[in-house]
């Protein structure tokens, strides 16, 4: 069952799309955790409890709050109404875990620049000492090197996001490749997924450079290179991502009746 | 011997011009102490460095958008789904202000050695694999851990001068509560030498002390309690009301240029009082209360 | 996905023979797990090291009267007003169990530490000046402060391999109340690679998220909920009943020597199942239960 | 007003006189933290709460509550009762609190042995490998040297408990005297009395080290002297402690009403 409008446009948004990709991620045992502007991450979380893995558990990262009940979601992840929740932990405890490591299974990133081997930056674009773009900060991305999978959305899909290095490295991915990263020692698995307004990304088994795995529904390939400042490892043949279901949709759209995803 | 003194006493007395470290509370776009801040704006006092939780909001930023700020110690200054904080951005490309650049466990672990007087704080493994570090070497830097011989990233104590800060009620003796997320902000009460708290409404001690497992700030911790109803407008006041997005992208709106930055302090800080400011505000708060969700029905049967 | 298990299966499949570093909760008379210590002397497991709450109380002293600790890392076990604790006395001075001696403090931040991945603790001044690190450098050591070039105390993570706790509620997941005073138990919960709980009653998962703010323990980090009804005895159990001060002093007579020891553990452990123990109890707990006080009320409204 | 029976025996217990005397040393501005089975301190706090320092705050190091009501007094500082009380911290709060130094005002202390410049020893009597006596531990005492006044109370004065030097450091007073203690830099201002069932005592402003202040109703001097085991500083007038007020001891029984301190 497909979602079209009978005169062919699709009938869900780039944004919808990005978190029912990021749904099919999550399993049953993960432990998620979410920062700054979360309504993507939010709706995948709740979407996968709803559908495949109703175990999980997702940390609303400011609120610190544990399974939000998301009737609707809400845009800030500071939100009092995200304490409608199954539990409550301090700041100070989600800051613990996320240094502690094997409890975390996955952390949704992001940033103003990632790279080629998904490092993240979130602090300044250009010089640091005089910055062409000054970030708002980096938060917990430091973490991402500690914390199970990192998955990586953005809604900018560009050559400016999207570069060959990061000018500074504020959210650990591969760091500079392989053997950086293997003589690291660092307990996390390191980013896993990349999703944009384009396509969904992984990362290379032996290079650890990122590699595009679908692209999205009248999207075509050369675009998403044309888009990708580095040089992205595109393979021979490249699926289409599939369109969420009516069903998925349907529960993504229950949860945001604020429309927080709607038309994004 | 009650602590609750006016708004402009508070900050005249408690907030020297040219505080060392001062720290402001809430996080995001919630319970920002903004009535204590609007009223250090009023004041023209100079901070020396300022501190925010791991994010800061219009806290910071208005406060930078005063010109008052030298140097910021923060990890994030925004306004997350609706946008960059203009003069946050501006004043560090322009090099008007210093960042201490910070990461969220460093200033969450920072508090806490602040808070316990040790010496300095030991930072799990990861951070030395970014650029901050390298960029803020009186925050951050390495020792020898003893038990394994390896090389260690550790932070320095964050022990600010004074704490701005906004908690739901409070007695007059500085006992109080906080309804909705903590976030730093106990850490910030325990860790600073003088903590002036902004409430939404100054209750009696027999009333508070009725649930006191609610009641985490102790008054021993606090200087002065200013009752500050709508005091957070327009960031959230967990327990009151909503932030305001609207009022939130109109600031980011002016701030656009330096004389729009200057124009929005001038025509919604220092032109007013702080009575004058939340009666021009008081429509908009009266529809961003938070309905009687469970929390709500929670809190209001603390009070019943 | 259930976690709830009985209370044989519970240690059967969680705490192994030899378990490196097994930690108990509740603090002094209080929230001693009672039914999953129980269990472990039926099941007889061996512990290599025991690490207890800043003071520990039955929760050690059972587990060493019956032999089964090595060493034990603690900064006080005893039974406060009402005695010291006859069988930790007796092994350490005869030398049969080895003390790893600690403070409260480092207790406290080396739980920190373990549950943030933190390589160590810088401790505050002080404890370099009591015989305390000069006996136990496995858990204490010195380092540079980098920012001011003194050799400081510090104290190594504590990461137990084991937690048993004691909660109030929980539901099937394992998503915890704490009614009364927590102690150090979350830090254990948040340090501990295994968390069993054993709990008073256990609640539907709708019931306990009416109140998500007193509900402090996530289900993420707990493996196994026992469902225990007085099972703090003769400690109290916070929220439903108080320690029974005869029962402690009556252990105490007994344990006065070996024999008595022995007899003891045979009596009120080994012999009898813990629906037998909790039987002969009842009637002791049904007159320790807590008055209808203000914290009582605040309970029974949660379950309303 | 003095409180005697028509027959002329004292009408209060020394547990009771030990508490009206400690209630005395407190200010109206302190804040003070107590540990294990401090049922007299406990009351000493909410003594002076009631009389001259209204504004007293006071911590019940189990529970960590602030200002427990006390109605009636509990013997155990983690008693579930405690939690009546004006405010709730965390054992990690209050642990934090007594590593900053100049929030807490005054701590309690005591111990097996007690030494001639205040040092506490609640951890072994005789040789540490093998001791004579192994006492509980130490908790929070070695906070004794960062927490401004220190105030001792035990209730076994004999010369076992008294010496010249605590066979186990595990409380820190004036260390090895005013040398060391100066040279330590320790924040706290150092033991400052001592309360027994016999006497109470200060310290020497030069020498930092014990010298006797009063003796209670019915105790000589010398009674004192054998009762301790090093060479106390006796002052050439030994003042009587005085007797409690009828008042302090109405207030006192009326927090008391399980008893904890008569006949004690």
């Amino acid at each position: 069952m497909t979602a079209k409008t009978h005169n062919g446009e699709l009938t869900f948004s780039r944004s919808e799309l990005m978190a029912v990709e990021l749904s099919k991620r999550l399993r049953n045992d993960d432990v998620t955790v979410m920062g700054t502007a979360s309504a993507i991450p939010q709706i995948a979380c709740r979407l996968a409890q709803l559908t495949h893995a109703p175990d999980l558990y997702s940390i609303a990262g400011g609120t610190c709050s544990v399974n939000p009940h998301l009737g609707p979601v809400v845009p800030s992840c500071g939100d009092y109404d995200l304490l409608r929740a199954d539990t409550s932990l301090s700041l100070n405890d989600v800051v613990l875990l996320e240094g502690r490591a094997d409890v975390l299974t996955v952390f949704f990133a992001g940033g103003l620049q990632v790279d080629a081997y998904g490092n993240c930056n979130l602090v300044a674009v250009g010089d640091y000492a005089h910055p062409a773009l000054r970030g708002p900060g980096t938060v917990g991305l430091p973490f991402l090197s500690r914390v199970g999978r990192v998955l990586i959305y953005t809604q900018s899909h560009n050559p400016r996001t999207f570069v060959e290095r990061v000018d500074f490295l504020s959210g650990p991915g591969f760091l500079q490749g392989p053997a950086e990263w293997k003589a690291s020692g660092l307990p996390g698995d390191g980013p896993q997924l990349v999703v944009t307004p384009l396509c969904t990304m992984g990362f290379d088994s032996e290079t650890l450079r990122m590699r595009l795995e679908t692209v999205h529904p009248g999207v075509d390939v050369e675009q998403v290179r044309a888009a990708t400042g580095f040089d992205l490892i595109i393979p021979q043949s490249v699926p289409t991502t599939p369109e969420p279901s009516a069903e998925q949709l349907s529960l993504l759209r229950a949860l945001d009746t604020h429309g927080l995803l709607k038309g994004k | 011997m009650t602590k609750v003194i006016s708004l402009s006493e508070a900050v005249d007395r408690y907030v020297p011009n040219g505080v060392g470290l001062l720290t402001v509370g809430g996080m995001h776009l919630h319970n920002n102490p903004m009535a204590l801040i609007r009223e250090v704006i009023r004041q023209n006092r100079r901070i020396t460095r300022l501190l925010t939780s791991p994010c800061g909001a219009l806290n910071a930023e208005l406060l930078i958008a005063a010109g008052l700020v030298d140097e910021i110690a923060t990890s994030y200054v925004g306004f997350e789904h609706i946008g960059l904080a203009p003069s946050f951005r501006r004043s560090v490309e322009s090099g008007s202000i210093k960042v201490l650049e910070c990461d969220e466990a460093y200033i969450t672990h920072g508090l806490y050695a602040g808070a316990g007087g040790l010496p300095f704080v030991a930072l799990p493994k990861g951070i030395e694999f970014t650029d901050i570090p390298k960029v803020n070497s009186e925050n951050y830097s390495f020792t020898t851990d003893p038990f394994t011989g390896e090389t260690v990233p550790v932070g320095a104590p964050l022990k600010p001068d004074v704490a701005l800060l906004h908690a739901y009620q409070a007695d007059e003796h500085g006992n109080a509560v906080v309804a909705g997320a903590h976030f730093v902000d106990r850490y910030m009460a325990l860790a600073s030498k003088t903590v002036i708290l902004q409430v939404e409404e100054i209750v009696p001690t027999d009333e508070i002390s009725k649930h006191p497992q609610g009641t985490t700030i102790p008054g021993f911790l606090v200087h002065g309690v200013v009752e500050a109803p709508g005091g957070c407008y327009p960031t959230a006041s967990h327990g009151a009301y909503n932030f305001d997005d609207q009022a939130i992208a109109e600031y980011i709106g002016m701030a656009k240029d330096d004389a729009g930055t200057k124009q929005y302090v001038k025509q919604f800080v220092t032109d007013l009082n702080e009575a004058q400011y939340l009666h021009n505000a008081s429509e908009r708060i009266e529809k961003l209360r938070y309905g009687r969700g469970p929390l709500a029905v929670a809190l209001s049967e603390r009070k019943a």
